[in-house]
């Protein structure tokens, strides 16, 4: 199914439409604008956590969709990969291995959802402003060759910005590219990673807790007075406890 | 801040430490050597506890064996390990001898020698088969089996039976050999002897093998005495006994004058009689690539056994003998036998009142008591070696729950 | 052919579109369901003869070709049970989202020149994200089975593929940064001429990496001694213990697919993609571009190529699966932690000093001055970009 | 292997004064009987501190002795009574043992009341599964035991299938049993 949509995606943004009735490319932007929308409301409404979790996934997978759409495939695939291959993995990790019965459904009372409903809107209100008060986007800068490309993304991580040489000078004058941000976020990954390591190390308790232990099944109740003779005769303890020095 | 929050009471602390599990691996579980449920308690993937519960295979045929004359009980004895009939029938058959004080003929010891032989070969090929498929390599499983087909097509020409075969009886043994079965037996050693360097090579010597077996589930010397081991379990960790040269008197003289090496690492090294790949590196003595070691040299000790007993059977004279009948009756008394079987030391302890029907019957059983010390060796290893370690033990479960 | 469809079936302009692009998709769908179908027989083959037995002989002739379909038809009719404790939507969901995920990265696998579904400038990165997303399918389905085993098999699943994805990247940036972009046509295309251009036999780092490649790909797609996800022995059947039926046949499907999928892109990586060991079509004198029907036989020949070759990759990773043992969940982690990695880094770090010292390569170093070496992506003179020429050779020198 | 030489005995005896009841060198496997409440410091002596360590407990077997059919019950000569008989093995000496010790059928003659005799389960670990599966078939209640349950019936199965008045119930769990 994703992979269809994707190919339609493909097809339309690549190959020169002829003037159809239909613009694909608003076709697509809608669709994917919907699943993205759509399953972000899902995860607010949604009352089982891993749902939530996988209605994100959703959601972004759609994101990514959308940046595929608008040409920018390096930042797609990034997408793809950084968040719903690596982030939502870990976060469904997570989710997964603590979801047992007492977390798994998480209700909201009314007066919650009232509140969250009234941040909601606001923070809408000021994203809207915003977009529609902006200049009509730059076009593009002579001479800059509109072919999405992820080597003019590597060379200005690099500090060449051979896409947008402001003005036909040569690539290589003052314009410097993203060095400085570049290292600074690999520096600061870095920490985090070694931060990580250093919560996650193993703290294994050293001695098993005893829990009461119902290692083997009890007979049905039907069963329980019939089998009752032999039952006070256990004198010792539970299975797995007891004397064990 | 953390004392006031303990008195908050809309704070609930739910226990969200790392809980352990209980996780039940069997009775139905590809693993487990028949039907064995492993409750395994288990934090994240290291168990911190294995009980085994049994009883899933029980008949009680101690309860039968009370009913029946001896040898009707033998039918009984071939289920209990059923991948090595020949040596409970001996087992049992050498029990009622022993009791009655009756001496089979000469011809007949040495054909029992070289059943039984033949029969651990087979045993030990589906141990080593199985132990490959608990560690999910499945070619080695059907190369095993292959030959093993070859052991039972020998078999069936003998006594008509493949797998429970009642041919060893009380006072000698059912039939003679067919003709011409003494020069297919031939046939079959030979093309066997290289095989077994193509088995060593696909796992004793195979890195991940190596891998998943060294230095897992060691067990001591004195662990190993004190729970019961037997056999290759036993040997595994550097015991040095084995009934067929240690055993009671009317066992071992079964095997005099046959010669052969017990397969147990002394002073440091396993025997040399033919060239078996080194130890590895980070194998410890008692571990389970030891317990398979082993097996893998009593497959070649066995062979050659079997040859000895070949020269010999052909070489005497006299007639087989014929079995006691069928309600012979037995001396009052008792008698108590371990014969050395592929999985360990099976022991009939057999009590009669002066019929021919015994008034008690009880079987000592290898892999009961090897399966006994399995909860020692998996305390705090991961779960993928819980069945590494209970296939290491070769265990059978017909013999256990009998 | 949407034009054909509009001017002369006369379907209205958006039907013919979507018609367009449904071909499409199902030609990708169905070159790799084929393909799965003909693994699985051919799984079936190899295992028998690597255990001294025939395989299946009997469904349809004499060499049992039939055999996928009968297990298809089998699975078609077995009962789709789901467990009650299970999570209903998630269970139902969770094949479909490893299916997907695994076929979706074909549409950036070019076949032959241009037979590629969508010709992405990030080929390789666009595969490599989408292959980490069908682990998601695993984890929903280990969770959403609601037993303890699949819950062993999903953790386990997704601790192994998500440390895979590191050593594999590192992996694949070898070839990207000889061939200097990410989209496998390209790659594919610098490796053409005879196997010495072949980038394993570029120098020894990549001949290295090429193996750890293998390593990790066998790792990520969960096959032979690192199928742990899936582990019978121990977890029962790991993750789709609970799944029978279509929706365990969906599994399988994906297992399949992406099998195909990472040797596909070991060929294009690293043993030249279409190009064949010996370059039958430029001694022909054909080209991509000699006319319309000469240009065709030169893709399906290089179709072929690739398709061998993937072919022989999937062939090796079965071979290995009925040979060796499996590994423990601690040792899959470290070989991945202590030893795929770190050399990976190193043998990245060769090719690139490799790269410096001798940018053509060994062979041509020796005959031409280093000064000419075309480089495809810097902005030289007919580089990617179209700058003002006046100082572009000078740019050309100053970073090779 | 038989226990040689009466010297042996009496080390015993002078290491553990009044346990040993009675003893048969004859028999094919001659054996020594023990008073039941002792049977623990014999074993330990055994195992511990006696100059042939038997270190190994091979088998632990329970004998009801109890004629039901009327017509030999004439004549039987012993009175109904239950034998536990202990099989010893030495690996060092390769010298293997043989205890026996009487108890009554039932506790004080009471039916339903197990007899008792204590658990060796602390001289040898291994006797901790023979021990549950005596008492499990043959209903012999070892004091002491760390975790006695039965180990080859389900747990909630009742009588002890191998005394000679035991009856097959009638039904289990609506199997039926007879």
């Amino acid at each position: 199914m994703i992979s269809a949509l994707s190919m339609i995606a493909g097809i339309s943004t690549a190959a020169p439409l002829p003037v159809a009735a239909i613009n694909w490319h608003s076709v697509f932007f809608l669709l994917f604008a919907a699943i993205a929308c759509g399953f972000a409301v899902a995860v607010v409404a949604a009352e089982n956590v891993v749902r939530m979790a996988f209605y994100l996934v959703l959601s972004l997978g759609a994101t990514a969709g959308l940046f595929f759409l608008a040409g920018a495939e390096f930042v797609g695939a990034m997408q793809l990969m950084i968040y719903v291959g690596g982030t939502l993995v870990l976060l469904v990790f997570g989710v997964m291995l603590t979801a047992q019965a007492p977390l798994v459904a998480i209700k909201g009372s009314g007066r919650d959802r009232v509140l969250a409903g009234f941040v909601g809107v606001a923070l809408l209100a000021v994203l809207l402003q915003s977009a529609f008060s902006v200049k009509p986007w730059r076009a593009a800068a002579a001479g800059m060759v509109a072919e999405p490309a992820a080597t003019p993304i590597g060379m200005s991580l690099v500090g060449v910005r051979v896409d947008d040489p402001a003005g036909g000078a040569p690539a290589t004058n003052k314009r410097p590219g993203y060095m400085l941000p570049f290292e600074i976020v690999s520096i600061h990954l870095l920490v985090v990673l070694v931060g990580a390591a250093y919560l996650a190390r193993a703290k294994r308790r050293k001695t098993p807790r005893a829990i009461e232990v119902a290692a083997s099944v009890e007979p049905p109740a039907s069963v329980a007075e019939h089998a009752s003779i032999g039952r006070e005769r256990q004198r010792s303890g539970s299975v797995l406890a007891g004397g064990r020095s | 801040m953390a004392q006031m929050l303990d008195d908050d009471p809309r704070i609930i602390e739910f226990d969200v430490r790392t809980d352990e599990m209980l996780v039940n691996m069997g009775p139905q579980h590809p693993s487990t050597h028949g039907v064995l449920r492993l409750v395994l308690r288990t934090d994240g993937e290291v168990v911190s506890e294995v009980e085994p519960h049994i009883g899933y295979l029980h008949r009680c045929a101690e309860k039968i064996g009370e009913n029946l004359t001896h040898r009707q009980w033998i039918p009984y004895t071939d289920r209990m390990d059923y991948l090595a009939a020949m040596n409970m029938n001996l087992g049992w058959a050498l029990a009622v001898e022993k009791l009655m004080k009756y001496q089979v003929s000469e011809k007949a010891r040495h054909l029992r020698v070289l059943i039984t032989e033949l029969n651990r070969i087979a045993s030990h090929l589906v141990g080593m088969g199985a132990y490959g498929l608990d560690l999910g390599t499945f070619s080695p499983f059907l190369y095993a089996f292959r030959e093993r087909e070859k052991i039972l097509d020998l078999f069936e020409e003998a006594c008509g039976a493949r797998l429970t075969y009642s041919y060893i009886t009380v006072g000698g043994l059912t039939a003679d050999l067919p003709a011409g079965w003494l020069a297919k037996c031939e046939a079959f050693l030979e093309q066997f002897e290289p095989i077994i360097k193509e088995y060593h090579a696909l796992l004793t010597t195979n890195a991940i093998f190596v891998k998943r077996t060294a230095n897992i589930g060691v067990m001591s010397r004195e662990l190993a005495i004190e729970y019961g081991c037997s056999g290759p379990v036993l040997r595994g960790s550097g015991v040095d006994q084995d009934m067929r040269r240690d055993g009671e008197a009317i066992y071992t003289a079964m095997y005099d004058g046959y010669a052969f090496e017990v397969a147990v690492m002394k002073n440091g090294h396993y025997p040399r009689d033919h060239d078996y790949p080194a130890v590895p590196a980070d194998a410890v003595l008692g571990d389970c690539w030891h317990r398979f070691f082993v097996r893998m040299l009593e497959v070649v000790q066995s062979m050659d056994l079997v040859r000895q007993a070949m020269d010999r059977y052909s070489a005497c004279k006299g007639p087989l003998g014929e079995p006691l009948k069928l309600t012979e009756k037995m001396p009052a008394g008792d008698a108590y036998l371990e014969t050395e079987c592929p999985k360990g030391q099976m022991g009939f302890y057999l009590v009669s009142d002066g019929s021919a029907i015994p008034w008690r019957v009880r079987a000592r059983s290898s892999s009961f008591s090897n399966l006994a010390v399995a909860h020692e060796l998996c305390r705090g290893c991961l779960i993928a070696d819980v069945p590494a370690i209970v296939g290491s033990l070769d265990i059978v479960m017909g013999e256990i729950d009998r | 052919m949407a034009e054909f469809l509009i001017n002369t079936v006369g379907l209205p302009d958006w039907l013919a579109w979507t018609v367009t692009a449904m071909v499409a998709a199902a030609l990708i769908l169905n070159v790799i369901a084929g393909g799965a179908l003909v693994f699985i027989w051919a799984e079936r083959k190899i295992a028998g003869r690597i255990q001294d037995r025939l395989g299946p002989t009997r469904t349809g002739g004499k060499f049992g070709w039939l055999q996928s379909l009968a297990d298809g038809i089998k699975l078609l009719a077995k009962e789709d049970l789901m467990p009650d404790g299970a999570d209903g939507m998630l269970f139902r969901l969770a094949p479909y989202v490893s299916f997907c995920a695994s076929f979706c990265a074909f549409i950036a696998l070019p076949f032959a020149f241009d037979f590629v579904g969508q010709r992405m400038n990030v080929g390789v990165f666009f595969v490599i994200a989408v292959l980490g997303l069908e682990v998601f399918g695993v984890i929903l389905a280990g969770y959403a089975s609601a037993s303890k085993w699949s819950l062993f098999g999903a953790m386990r699943e997704a601790a192994q593929v998500v440390s895979y994805e590191v050593p594999l990247g590192m992996c694949v940036v070898v070839p990207v940064m000889l061939a200097g972009s990410m989209d496998l046509v390209t790659i594919a295309e610098k490796q053409a001429g005879w196997l010495t251009n072949w980038y394993l036999f570029h120098d020894p780092f990549t001949f290295v990496i090429f193996w750890v490649y293998v390593t990790c790909a066998v790792a990520s797609v969960n096959r032979a001694p690192f199928d742990l996800a899936e582990a019978e022995s121990e977890l029962v059947a790991g993750f789709h213990t609970e799944y029978s039926g279509l929706r365990w046949s969906y599994f399988f499907m994906a297992e399949y697919g992406s099998m195909f999928l990472v040797s596909a892109l070991a060929a294009l990586l690293f043993l030249g993609g279409w190009n064949g060991p010996v370059p039958v079509a430029s001694l022909l004198g054909l080209s991509e571009g000699t006319g319309d029907t000469a240009g065709y036989f030169v893709r399906l020949l290089g179709m072929a190529n690739l398709l061998g070759k993937a072919t022989l990759g999937v062939l090796i990773m079965m071979w290995i699966r009925w040979t060796l043992p499996r590994l423990r969940i601690d040792q899959v982690m470290m070989t991945c932690l202590k030893y795929c990695t770190p050399i990976a880094a190193a043998m990245f770090l060769g090719a690139m000093l490799w790269q410096v010292a001798l940018p053509g390569g060994l062979v041509p170093a020796l005959r031409r001055p280093a000064g000419e070496i075309r480089e495809g992506w810097l902005p030289g003179p007919g580089g990617a970009f179209a700058l003002p020429s006046a100082d572009a050779g000078k740019v050309a020198k100053v970073n090779p | 292997m038989t226990m040689r030489g009466p010297g042996f005995l009496d080390q015993l005896d002078a290491a553990v004064p009044a346990a040993v009841v009675g003893r048969n060198l004859e028999a094919i496997d001659p054996w020594i009987e023990v008073a039941p409440e002792r049977i623990v410091d014999v074993c330990a002596w055994l195992a511990k501190s006696s100059p042939v360590r038997f270190d190994s407990l091979q088998c632990i077997t329970a004998i009801d002795w109890l004629e039901t059919d009327p017509k030999k019950a004439a004549k039987v000569t012993w009175q109904p009574h239950t034998e536990m008989v202990y099989h010893l093995w030495s690996t060092s000496a390769r010298v293997s043992l043989v205890l026996k010790a009487k108890l009554p059928r039932w506790k004080s003659d009471v039916p339903g009341e197990l007899p008792e005799i204590p658990s060796v389960c602390g001289v040898w670990r291994g006797a901790n599964w023979h021990e549950r599966e005596v008492y499990d078939l043959s209903g012999i209640w070892f004091t002491g035991h760390p975790d006695l349950r039965r180990i080859l019936c389900p747990e909630d199965w009742e009588g002890y299938p191998l005394r000679k008045d035991y009856e097959m119930p009638l039904d289990y769990h609506g199997i039926r049993g007879r």
